[in-house]
């Protein structure tokens, strides 16, 4: 009497949780839409452009913060480059972009203007099939997906693992957009892609593209999530935590670490790019510097902030960071950084299992108020740091 | 010399020319006109007489145009700026009132050479060794034709051997195009003593062919002497090649080796990931520009040793500032190493903006002291520069004291027993939190003295941490974390393979290759250079 | 001697140790028994600070001075005169012996020097010496952690199943090492202990703990009168 | 509303802060010179500071949430080349008008932007042609080093062109780059003086940017290679970057700008003035060395230009600012009366070329009589003919 | 061991000659389980193995005791593929050589491995270490898709009431006493169904009670399966019953029944003591 995995994959998630997702895909796909197209941008209700995009793209930055999570967060696997699999899949679609211009560019050529101001006459071979969405769509998961197969299977292959994944993964990233920046490379240098004008031969910049961008975001996000909580939940998710907690264990019990770690990197890495993909035509430009080590960094940090371990904890994260960043950098141009280095410390100092486990703790004290005694001083209930370390933090990631 | 002291020499002599009468003629005004001239060539050749000529006032007055002191007034006057007044350039005499309309006379390159090309001139017949040394190396490899009648008498009567090798080679280089065959030969071997690649050029032009199937220098034996001297310099040009390219492969070893030691205690010894190990770097850095700024102002005498102060400033106040840390955030982090990560992310943004309000967005001018600028010519043109040299040593000296303090002190095995199990450490007594705060502190003034190292070399500003904390990581990891001779091994690896590769491919490419390589080098030693063995690795 | 006074120990929700109260005298041997998982460990934790304790009191009086340890930190317990053998270990694996060693030294003056009678219990250490904790065999590393113990001369000694994964003959040397040691008077002795023989052989005084109580106690000689070995196998 | 917004996006964090965070200052205090003058047509000015911090994305966002919340009438801002092409399609989607204040590579005529720094033809190639001549110590051979990104990239290109169509041969130019950020020069250094050594008279251009520069030139002066020998020329080194740096063993290297500090003019003068003490009145950290700069000036040349530009049109109303602002004049700190140009939204400028002097400032060496047209389509580039105007 | 048991491997093996093997399968041919042959393994020098020879049956229940650093854990590690020998042989079977397979690999062949300091999963409940560990196809894909059957779901509850550990089957196994985890990792190799068990020191720190059942326990596995247990516990091996090979520096000191052992001088003087 197997359960079918549709059943499955529902029971996954709790029925809270189910709610929740619906009542957000109701929010992105009826209200918001509903907002800024239907109400007058007088109407205290308005949704603007600038709040659709801002918000798409904080649902790109969630997915990749969810695809981190899975990975950081389940199997223990400290990625400081994921930027680079969010960025190819950016290039990808980009290419496309750049291709829809047709001969709208400043030289009225169908090649895109980097390459006329570079001499070139044709396009390169890699470019060949740009101009076909289908193909773009299959670049944004094959090249990312190719690219972190590769690199895990050599890398889990020898047992790298902690910190020495961590800073190859940070090499990787960091030599890949060294490379970009090059003209040479043909992916627009520093300038990357930009002034796209179509999709599909629809006006980039239309409301109605707008919202169809910020709803395949939100979609996208809403899959990752179920996605992810099934994973977690199957004995694929359990594997992998153990895989986790203790490597070798599991080899003697007679899995191979190396597999379960691939399926997980490379899943994780085309979640990136296809956020990635959604993001370029919605912030408007694609360049190397979305590869440079710091923004890898901060992804962990938005699932650190979040509460790791969690997946909702890297969509939390994705938006407190993003918003805070969005509101202090006009609010306090010159001093927003103490604010978000505060909020950083702040959050590890005083919720160690970041927003998701402050809301938990929360939720526990409520019903383990009447304590067993009464008695029971609120001291003993603390973990003993010293002693056992809080179990999600023991000894796997990014320490050797 | 300051300049300050140059002023008051010079007005010290022009007043004893005008006090007691020269021994020379002063110039002539007409000399003096040229030399204000709008026409480059004709203020040339102006300098060139004043140096041919070479009595004091003229060199006083060179002086003075190179120092871009001397000036024209309104009404056409030339004069000599000083600090305390204006002195009449023809006569030396004092003016007043001081004359505010005076425009210093333009100097630009064309003209700096020419003065250099004249006070050289000057210089050779001068008797303090050093002045004829320096001056005969620029003749070196300045002098023309028009130089013969000075250069030959000097090198008669040149009694140094150096000097006279010099100058040997400097008319040599004029030889060259002599119309007798016999001295080209003679100039020909002779500038096979030579290390210098323009040499080599201009012998090597001997050897070229016109239209017509001629060759430049119509002597078979000339000719033969100059191949003989070429095949000389290139050996001796690529041994310097070499040479060069282990020196700054080896300078950039120790750079990032001095970058990458705070991080070596902080992260590789105590496992706190220390993300604002970058700006440990910028407090140490910070602190040498906060020194030098002291001694500018409090201690002018002594600013060539403001180096020296700011070394222990610097270790102390990034030690401060990493003790800090420890008791305000790291402190309740231990065990839960990727925490770590996060908060001291955030204590980096917080010391950069930091840096940004008390000292500016800009960067800061930290200058090398005299002592550290300019290099040491060894031979074939290569020059090490002192600023890299001292740093080179002074890597040394901190790796031998990390080194030191981890492996022959208590302090530093408690410290490594600490990380390595936190709670039995204290069972047996150690005084973790103690312990704890002063390695950190300890690993964070090293990042001190790695920033004050950089900022000999590098910009100081408030982000310079974010350009040294991938590096540094790599590095640490690379060597195997918490094998210091694993760091040394990697930085010092790594400096030389980017220097090597930036001669064969470029920095940019070379950045990429060396990535790439550590990519795969981890692939084969998964736990890095040194890594840990032993049964306790895996469990 | 040490006093412990009703002391209470929560995990979580759960209450761990209930109300104990208990004395370890001086030269003595104290031994405590109870089956897995009924709280012995955490009550050495407890009276080795790596756990607060949530309340009662621990005081430990060496030469007649007592010193209040409730709340003192762990090494300030070890200063005061307490040495630990923890189950498990807990050697530092990347130190050498000679280093691990050395650490048992930490609150002596600096180049105090280690003495012999760690060698003499367990000579395998001084072939050891420059080899790193970590690569020892269990047995070899559980005597390291005896002889860490030992090094500065504690005036407690707690013990926490010490002869787990040690080779029988030098169980007897433990066993008779330990009665020496209790013998010179100078120090007193918590051992916890699963081989009943040897606790019976050893114990001054025996304590049964069962779900975090003290449910029998007594001399050492009324152990088989008093049926603890039934009692543990319960 | 009684004010009108004016929004500033310079980074005032991240890695161009170093250069940027002087223009938000200079554009602060035009503005409050304004509003202490009365204003705009009779209301204040009111600036919105937003950081973009030198991520590019950041800017395109911040562009529009200054055009689409603030509202504003215009922007100053942008400095690398990639931060303003990724505001470019945002202007223009919105309508708004942004004023560029930065030298750059040129290749781009956008009807939404004013460039009020210098095309490469008002910069570059006056460097090299006063390089090339007897003063400039006839250079034959060429040293094109910069960093790794356009604006070097394709400044580059253009003096490649150019230097051909000069008889230069391609064995006589030596094109380097680094990465961003790049901090050990030994090894290019050591090139250079190899390349140096073959004989003919070499100079460097260099298009090095931003942090690059301390670390280049201090190299540059302890490995003894002096101007008189091989003099460096930059595009990107201005009184701010050498404030970073001990000038003195970079006396006699060169730099080309439309304007500099040390220019001696009253208008100038009071712009300094004006400027150093706006700095020390708002706190500006090391108030009293502040430096103004040629961005600076060209930040504080646009925000007169549009001011003068709206008092002409009536109205804010973008086009209609745009139609007024070709053939505004105004009288430059640089001495020179400068004219927006009536077709192609770029400056004409003068050209000056500095050498550095040991204090940290330049001394004019060269400059051209007259301000020169701007260029933004460079003829040296194949495919540009005939298209310099919007 | 009785001869009934031997029957029973005899016949399983009889029934293997009759097939063609498949690669990777296990083959009892020969009746030996485990062959080991001239194993050394040397640390920096330091010889832990010296030339082990050593064949354990199929179905046999074997002690395993030596002073401390006799090297009985590596040979362990060597038999399970974490530590590879500097020379010897080591086959599981007539066929499977482990010195050139991975420990997955070696697991999955039905070695399992009880480590001499208890190793579980701290962060998994009780139930899902068992869970984990339970014989099963362990690929991603099936783990993927995987679901516990009811047949499956009453094996970990089995087991769970074996190792006692009923009422802590929802705990993280973190939580557990040092006992209770030694029980846990019996009941994980229970649950892998290994053909040959390796228990290294499996009841140190359990009470003399826990160390009967323990015993208990082992002799009724003997004949379904092969054990190797290494243990300081006399009374234990006196219980287990079965062969005793004595370990010293590396190499076999002396083998034989306890009795037989325990009076060899050899074996007193450096292991029993007087
Ligand atoms: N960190 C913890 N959090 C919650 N419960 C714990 C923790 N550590 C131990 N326990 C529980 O406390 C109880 C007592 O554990 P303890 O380790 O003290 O037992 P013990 O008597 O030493 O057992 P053993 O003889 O097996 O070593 C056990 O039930 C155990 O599951
Ligand atoms: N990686 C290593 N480096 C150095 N020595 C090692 C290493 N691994 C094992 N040894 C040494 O090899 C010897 C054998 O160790 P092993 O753990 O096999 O002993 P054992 O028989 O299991 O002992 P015990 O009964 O104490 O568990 C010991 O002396 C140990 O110190
Ligand atoms: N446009 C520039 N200087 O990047
Ligand atoms: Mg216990
Ligand atoms: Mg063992």
């Amino acid at each position: 009497m197997r359960t079918p995995l549709t059943v499955r994959l529902f029971q996954s998630l709790p029925r809270t949780a189910w709610l929740a997702l619906a009542i957000f895909a109701a929010i992105a796909w009826i209200a918001i839409p509903a907002a800024h197209l239907l109400l007058p941008e007088s109407s205290a209700l308005h949704v603007s452009a600038y709040t659709v995009t801002l918000m798409g793209k904080i649902l790109c930055y969630a997915v990749v913060a969810v695809a981190m999570d899975l990975i950081w967060g389940y199997a223990g696997i400290l990625s400081l480059g994921h930027g680079v699999f969010f960025a190819l899949g950016g290039y990808a679609f980009g290419m496309y972009l750049m291709r829809q211009i047709g001969t709208d560019g400043s030289y009225g050529v169908m090649l895109p203007d980097f390459m006329v101001f570079l001499d070139w006459k044709e396009l390169p071979w890699f470019w060949i099939g740009s101009d076909s969405f289908l193909w773009a769509l299959f670049l944004v998961v094959a090249v990312p997906g190719l690219l972190a197969f590769v690199f895990g299977w050599f890398a889990f292959r020898s047992r790298i693992k902690g910190v020495y994944f961590s800073i190859i993964t940070q090499a990787l990233t960091y030599a890949t957009m060294l490379l970009f920046f090059r003209n040479e490379t043909g992916f627009g240098g520093n300038n990357g892609f930009t002034d796209f004008k179509r999709i599909l031969g629809y006006d980039i910049t239309s409301p109605q593209m707008r919202l169809v961008l910020f709803g395949l975001s939100a979609a996208l996000l809403i899959a990752v999530l179920i996605l992810g909580r099934y994973l977690v939940t199957s004995k694929f998710g359990r594997v992998l935590a153990a895989i986790r907690d203790a490597e070798s264990r599991v080899r003697f019990i007679g899995y191979q670490p190396t597999q379960y770690k691939l399926a997980m990197w490379t899943l994780s890495a085309v979640l990136c790019a296809l956020a990635g993909a959604l993001y370029v035509p919605q912030v408007g430009i694609i360049n190397p510097s979305e590869m440079s080590p710091a923004n890898s960094i901060e992804i962990a940090v938005w699932v650190a902030v979040g509460g790791r371990g969690t997946l909702i904890g890297g969509v939390i994260g994705a938006f407190i960071v993003n918003l805070a960043k969005s509101f202090f950098t006009v609010s306090f141009p010159d001093y927003w950084l103490f604010f978000l280095g505060f909020l950083f410390i702040g959050v590890t100092l005083f919720l160690p299992d970041g927003v998701v486990g402050l809301w938990r703790k929360l939720r526990a004290r409520r019903p383990a108020a009447p304590a067993p005694t009464g008695t029971a001083p609120a001291v003993a209930t603390e973990q003993p740091a010293a002693d056992t370390p809080p179990p999600a933090a023991s000894t796997q990631g990014a320490r050797a | 010399m300051s300049p300050s002291l140059h002023h008051l020499l010079r007005i010290l002599w022009l007043t004893l020319c005008c006090a007691f009468g020269s021994a020379h003629a002063a110039p002539s005004a007409e000399t003096l006109a040229r030399l204000a001239a709008d026409d480059s060539d004709t203020r040339i050749a102006a300098i060139a007489e004043l140096g041919a000529e070479g009595s004091a006032q003229s060199v006083a007055l060179l002086d003075a145009l190179a120092d871009e002191a001397l000036a024209l007034t309104g009404d056409g006057r030339l004069v000599i700026l000083t600090d305390t007044g204006a002195l009449d350039a023809a006569s030396g005499s004092a003016i007043a009132p001081y004359p505010d309309d005076a425009e210093p006379l333009m100097v630009n390159n064309r003209v700096r050479n020419a003065l250099q090309s004249a006070k050289a001139a000057t210089n050779i017949r001068a008797t303090d060794r050093a002045t004829r040394l320096a001056a005969a190396q620029l003749l070196r490899d300045s002098a023309g034709e028009a130089l013969m009648p000075i250069l030959e008498p000097a090198l008669d009567a040149e009694p140094d051997k150096e000097i006279r090798a010099i100058l040997a080679l400097a008319v040599a280089r004029v030889n060259l195009a002599s119309a007798e065959p016999a001295k080209r030969i003679r100039a020909a071997e002779l500038l096979g003593d030579s290390s210098d690649a323009s040499v080599k050029a201009m012998l090597a032009a001997l050897l070229d062919k016109d239209g017509n199937g001629q060759f430049a220098e119509p002597d078979a034996e000339v000719r033969a002497a100059a191949k003989a001297s070429i095949l000389a310099i290139e050996r001796r040009l690529a041994i310097a090649d070499l040479a060069s390219t282990a020196f700054t492969g080896l300078s950039l070893g120790s750079i990032l080796l001095l970058a990458a030691l705070g991080l070596a205690i902080t992260y590789g010894v105590m496992g706190v990931i220390n993300m604002a190990h970058g700006e440990l770097l910028m407090v140490g850095a910070y602190a040498t520009y906060v020194v030098q700024g002291l001694f500018r102002t409090h201690l002018p005498g002594y600013i060539d040793s403001y180096v020296l102060a700011a070394v222990p400033v610097a270790f102390l106040t990034a030690a401060a500032v990493g003790m800090l840390m420890e008791r305000t955030v790291i402190r309740w982090l231990y065990g839960r190493p990727l925490e770590t990560l996060l908060a001291t992310w955030g204590l980096s943004l917080v010391l950069i903006q930091t840096a940004r309000v008390i000292f500016g967005p800009q960067n800061v001018e930290v200058a090398n002291p005299s002592w550290m600028s300019g290099g040491v010519s060894s031979f074939a043109d290569i020059v090490l520069p002192w600023n890299r040299l001292v740093i080179i040593g002074f890597a040394i000296f901190v790796l031998l004291l990390v080194w030191l303090m981890m492996q022959k002190t208590r302090l530093g095995m408690f410290v490594r027993a600490v990380t390595q199990n936190r709670a039995m450490a204290g069972c047996v007594g150690v005084p973790t939190a103690r312990i704890d705060t002063l390695a950190f502190g300890i690993g964070a003034g090293i990042a001190g003295l790695g920033g004050c190292a950089l900022s000999q070399v590098a910009n100081v500003g408030p982000a310079m941490g974010q350009g040294y904390i991938v590096d540094s990581f790599m590095v640490v990891v690379l060597g195997g974390v918490g094998q210091l001779a694993g760091a040394v091994t990697a930085a010092m690896g790594l400096g030389l393979m980017t220097k090597i590769l930036e001669g064969w491919a470029g920095a940019v490419v070379a950045k990429i290759l060396v990535l790439v390589f550590i990519i795969i080098f981890i692939q084969k030693r998964p736990q890095g250079l040194f890594a840990l063995k032993g049964r306790f690795v895996e469990d | 001697m040490l006093t412990v006074d009703n002391l209470n120990q929560y995990y979580g929700g759960s209450h761990i140790l209930r109300n104990l109260s208990f004395e370890v005298p001086m030269g003595q041997v104290t031994c405590l028994l109870g089956r897995n998982g009924v709280g012995k460990t955490t009550l050495l934790k407890t009276l080795m600070g790596l756990v607060p304790s949530a309340t009662g009191s621990i005081q430990l009086a060496v030469d007649a001075q007592a010193r209040d340890l409730t709340r003192a930190p762990s090494y300030a317990r070890v200063k005061a005169g307490i040495g630990y053998v923890p189950q498990g270990r807990e050697i530092f694996p990347r130190l050498t012996v000679e280093e691990n060693l050395q650490m048992g030294l930490a609150t002596c003056p600096a180049r105090t020097t280690l003495p012999d009678r760690i060698f003499e219990m367990f000579p395998v250490l001084l072939k050891m010496m420059r080899r790193r904790g970590g690569d020892l065999s269990g047995g070899q590393q559980q005597q390291l952690a005896i002889g860490r113990a030992l090094a500065m001369g504690p005036k407690l000694l707690i013990l926490d199943e010490p002869t787990e994964g040690i080779q029988p003959s030098i169980i007897k040397d433990i066993e008779r090492a330990i009665r020496t040691l209790a013998a010179t008077g100078e120090m007193a002795i918590l051992l916890v202990e699963q081989y009943y023989d040897f606790a019976e052989s050893l114990a001054d005084h025996y304590l049964l703990m069962e779900r975090g109580e003290i449910i029998l106690r007594g001399r050492g000689d009324q152990m088989v009168a008093h049926g603890v070995r039934e009692a543990l196998s319960v | 509303a009684d004010t009108i917004k004016v929004g500033v996006l310079h980074s005032l964090s991240g890695t161009m802060a170093i250069s940027e965070t002087a223009l938000k200052n200079v554009a602060l205090m035009a503005i409050d010179e304004i509003n202490a003058a009365g204003g705009v047509m009779g209301k204040q000015l009111e600036p919105v500071v937003v950081d973009p911090a030198s991520n590019w994305p950041l800017f395109a966002e911040k562009a529009r949430q200054l055009l689409s919340q603030d509202k504003v009438a215009v922007t100053f801002g942008c400095w690398t080349s990639v931060s303003r092409k990724s505001v470019n399609p945002v202007f223009k989607e919105l309508n708004g008008l942004l004023f560029y204040p930065v030298q750059y590579e040129g290749e781009e005529l956008e009807k939404n932007v004013f460039y009020t720094g210098a095309a490469p033809n008002q910069q570059a190639i006056p460097a090299v042609e006063y390089l090339m001549s007897k003063d400039g110590g006839e250079a034959k051979r060429f040293v094109l080093l910069g960093t790794d990104y356009v604006y070097p990239r394709t400044t580059n290109k253009i003096l490649r062109a150019f230097l051909h169509s000069k008889g230069v041969k391609d064995e006589d130019i030596m094109e380097e780059y680094t990465p961003f950020g790049h901090s050990d020069y030994q090894t290019i250094i050591a090139n250079i003086k190899k390349f140096a050594a073959a004989g003919k008279k070499t100079a460097v251009v260099s298009t090095i940017n931003g942090d690059s520069n301390v670390p280049f030139y201090k190299e540059l002066g302890n490995a003894g290679l002096k101007a008189t020998d091989v003099p460096v020329v930059a595009f990107s080194v201005g009184e701010e970057e050498l404030r970073g740096v001990d000038a003195k063993p970079l006396v006699g290297h060169l730099a080309a700008w439309n304007y500099f500090m040390s220019v001696k003019n009253p208008t100038n003068a009071a712009f300094i003035k004006k400027y150093q003490d706006w700095a020390k009145k708002n706190g500006v950290p090391n108030a009293d060395t502040v430096v103004t700069n040629d961005p600076m000036e060209a930040t504080y040349v646009g925000i007169y230009m549009w001011k003068q530009a709206v008092e002409q049109a009536k109205t804010t109303d973008v086009d209609a600012v745009i139609k007024a602002l070709g053939g505004q004049t105004f009288k430059a700190p640089s001495g020179f009366t400068l004219t927006m140009d009536k077709t192609n939204h770029h400056l004409h400028k003068p050209v000056l070329i500095g050498e550095v002097r040991a204090d940290g400032q330049f001394s004019t060496v060269w400059k051209t009589k007259e301000p020169i047209r701007a260029q933004p389509w460079s003829p040296y580039i194949a495919g540009n003919e005939g298209k310099q105007k919007l | 061991m009785s001869t009934a048991m031997h029957d029973t491997i005899a016949s399983s093996g009889r029934a293997s000659d009759s097939r063609v093997l498949r690669p990777g399968e296990l083959d009892l041919t020969h009746k030996v389980i485990l062959y080991l042959e001239d194993i050394s393994v040397s640390f920096d020098g330091f010889k832990a193995l010296n030339n082990l020879s050593l064949t354990i049956d199929a179905g046999e229940l074997r002690a395993i005791i030596g002073p401390n650093g006799a090297g009985k854990t590596t040979m362990m590690d060597v038999i399970t593929g974490k530590t590879r020998p500097d020379t010897g042989k080591a086959f599981f079977g007539q066929t499977l050589d482990l010195t050139r397979m991975s420990e997955p690999e070696i697991a999955h062949a039905g070695i399992g491995r009880k480590f001499q300091k208890p190793t579980i999963f701290e962060n998994h409940s009780v139930f899902e270490n068992l869970e984990l560990a339970m014989k099963t196809d362990k690929r991603v894909w099936k783990s993927l898709f995987a679901q516990l059957t009811g047949d499956e779901r009453d094996r970990v509850s089995d087991t769970l009431k074996r190792i006692r550990l009923q009422a802590e089957a929802d705990r993280p196994a973190g939580l557990l006493s040092h006992g209770q985890k030694q029980w846990l990792e019996i009941g994980m190799l229970l649950m892998q169904e290994p053909r040959l068990l390796l228990l290294d020191e499996p009841v140190a720190g359990m009470t003399d009670e826990e160390t009967e059942r323990t015993a208990e326990l082992f002799v009724s596995l003997a004949g379904q399966h092969s054990l190797v247990v290494v243990e300081h516990d006399m009374s234990f091996v006196e219980a287990l019953g079965g062969q005793v090979t004595v370990l010293h520096e590396g190499s076999v000191l002396a083998e034989g029944s306890l009795a037989k052992v325990q009076n060899d001088p050899r074996v007193i003087e450096v292991y029993l003591g007087r």
